[in-house]
């Protein structure tokens, strides 16, 4: 029988290597799964790339990650909301590398690798500072650059509700990039807010299949 | 001289955003142009983190934490409105679905070049956002800016000086001035504000600009 | 007020000019906009270039639109299904042209379309005889094949519910293209089963918004 | 000998599929794969036209004609199954997230070679449906076939003949004779069927056949 819930918010994160890619949904404070991060940190993984919209706030979840010293890099559209000063010390003190990719880049990417394709032709950062060094090509008489796929080792997702095969759905603007970098890794694991029997989600309203699943961590399950 | 304020800026905005348009708002003044939508026109809007039909800011005791803006202010969701994930929402931006993008800029040349993502400002990390997604995709860029800097320079420029969102991509400024056209023939004044004229607009303004035959004065209620 | 409603199915269809390339949703059977597309007939467009994944059945719909001579050339994953004898004849005696593609490419390209972009690398088709003439790639040690966008004039799109905005759900397999088809074209055409109310559709679970859909004809609404 | 019935070799073939397992079953005898998972495992089987979780065919009476297969024959969907759009379905088979695509074949090359697209019949124009996308994309392909064709030629070639639907992607083959797996070392025959030798299965196949040392027999129930 398929479960794919875990126990505990540790053996969600457990095996993440150092190194790894990781990529962490969410957008400002929404819809990211802090917990985790938390618990990601706390299991010690270091030299992380982080892809994610923006860099955390104050001194929890993805910020706390950073001021740790856990991250080697960020790919974000973003590091600036909030109080992010935890972000804006260590790349001023030049300890921690940035990747600035426009936002609908990133997702799509994200989705890039997701389906399996080898990069595309995007029209956006045509002709600015961020496509320097890239491929460019002219398509139909538009400049467009060239895009790689954007894969994760882990992605870690916050979901409203999901069930043991790992169906999920979000809340309202917390959807966010969290069904693209569900797909997008390799192993995905999910926090949830709710817990719910199979059959009871609506398979006309699933926006994420279990298919790209691999941890459910269902919040205040923990013993 | 009647220089606008910002919410009259915004408010010279909206009028141009028509019933049944997909509109997507900058953050900072462009946001304002919501509250002036004229009476019985229907105007949706999208925000890049997957929103499409925001309301306005939700009523004290009405807030949800999950349902946020492009600027990570509470905002609601309208009768008709949907929620898509952030490839779906970038889909309605670059594949040119979104009939008005109404940006802010620090910069806007004669060929219609934006400027508004980087001051360059060593002091912190730069960010992106969406704006090129913006810049490049929507059928129609509109920028609202004041028309010049905190300084008194310039923001309509002939070539910008900081680096580009994107280049060529806006039709129309909205300044606390006046609404300037960019076109092929360079750019045309369509209105100013009540006691100004061509040459006090110039004097504002670095590339040339030619007044419509048919220009208004830009008078807001 | 927007309200995206025309009143007959002739309305729905008016204005598609002589040599179009107009997207054709449904699989098999199953979730195709059969009156639509007759009326596109009786319409009289001609010289069409059809992208479906088949080619109809028997003598209605898709199939009467290229008995009848309307349809110059098909783009398609698969035009042998069920009684498609219609196509057969045509294309056996020269009359209409075949450009064969993978399933999952022509969604893909579709897509790629709906997103903006100027093409992506597909493995798929990879040293087979679909490849031949097309620029391939190899990345990271695997080939690829560069696919092209695939707009469409107009496309036909079958959904379950609509409102008055254009906001779509569909109704089990028969979501099938229609979703990617609706945001690819210039124009969308939807034929709908059932009218809702604004508002009436969960926002969670709207698989079409608006954005992407220009009439709504309802199904049964003809005076 | 036993050779085995169509039933028999949908049985060997299901075998392999474990719990929580994501499949796809090509038209044919794949199909019949389902019929035969062994109890107590849970295999979610994925149908290309966007349905996750597809169950058997319907029960009298309760046919839903919006509820179809990529063989577009009526099926159901089983509890904590979803539909999703096209596009998304083939993500999931492009991007390697369906554990096993089991296909029918015209022919597989000792190089994991498949041709199963197009016997190249000029009375009829091709069709190439989803199978391209399945046997690039799925993380393993294995292929369901009679050994040899009905005027009993071999279809493990050395060369396949016929036009491909993507090289070097087979990793084992189900017959009604044996079970061979397709690998850098060459072919090797991990079972046979009762009655059967390594010379005889090998008259009936082009390529070098290994044994594997620790060979069974292929015994269905």
């Amino acid at each position: 029988m398929i479960d794919k819930r875990v126990k505990t918010v540790n053996d969600a994160v457990a095996g993440i290597r150092d190194g790894s890619t990781v990529l962490v949904a969410g957008f400002g404070d929404v819809g990211i799964a802090n917990s985790t991060i938390e618990a990601l940190q706390a299991q010690g993984a270091r030299d992380l790339t982080i892809v994610s919209n923006n860099t955390g706030n104050g001194d929890y979840g993805l910020a706390r990650l950073i001021t740790s010293g856990h991250v080697r890099k960020v790919i974000c559209s973003f590091p600036r909301s909030g109080d992010y000063s935890g972000f804006v010390e260590a790349y001023n003190a030049g300890r921690i590398e940035l990747e600035l990719v426009p936002q609908g880049t990133i997702s799509e990417r994200l989705r890039c690798a997701a389906a399996g394709l080898g990069g595309f032709f995007c029209p956006v950062s045509a002709g600015t500072r961020l496509a320097q060094g890239k491929e460019t090509r002219e398509i139909d008489g538009r400049p467009y650059v060239f895009e790689k796929p954007l894969k994760g080792d882990v992605a870690i997702v916050k979901a409203h509700k999901a069930d043991r095969w790992g169906n999920l759905t979000y809340r309202k603007s917390a959807r966010n990039f969290n069904p693209i970098m569900a797909m997008a890794a390799d192993l995905t694991i999910v926090e949830a807010s709710q817990f719910v029997e199979l059959g009871e989600l609506d398979p006309e309203c699933v926006v994420t299949p279990g298919i790209f699943v691999d941890r459910v961590f269902v919040l205040g399950s923990h013993p | 001289m009647t220089v606008l304020t910002r919410q009259q800026m915004a408010w010279r905005a909206a009028q141009d955003l028509l019933d049944g348009n997909y509109v997507n708002l900058g953050i900072g003044i462009p946001t304002l142009a919501a509250r002036h939508i004229p009476a019985g026109r229907e105007v949706i809007f999208h925000s890049e983190n997957g929103v499409l039909g925001m309301g306005p800011a939700p009523k004290p005791g009405e807030e949800d934490k999950d349902l946020i803006d492009a600027g990570k202010g509470l905002c609601t969701l309208v009768a008709g409105g949907a929620f898509v994930h952030h490839a779906d929402s970038f889909v309605m931006i670059r594949g040119g679905h979104l009939d008005v993008s109404l940006m802010g800029a620090f910069e806007v040349s004669e060929q219609g070049d934006l400027a508004n993502w980087t001051t360059e400002d060593p002091s912190f990390p730069p960010g992106v956002g969406g704006a090129m997604d913006l810049a490049a995709g929507a059928k129609q860029v509109r920028v609202l800016m004041e028309h010049t800097s905190k300084k008194g320079e310039p923001r309509i420029k002939r070539r910008c000086s900081l680096p580009l969102t994107a280049p060529g991509v806006v039709k129309r400024i909205y300044t606390n001035l006046a609404v300037i056209d960019v076109t092929a023939e360079g750019l045309i004044v369509r209105e100013m504000v009540q006691g100004m004229d061509l040459a006090g607009l110039q004097a504002v303004t670095e590339p040339k600009l030619q007044l419509a035959a048919d220009w208004r004065t830009l008078s807001p209620p």
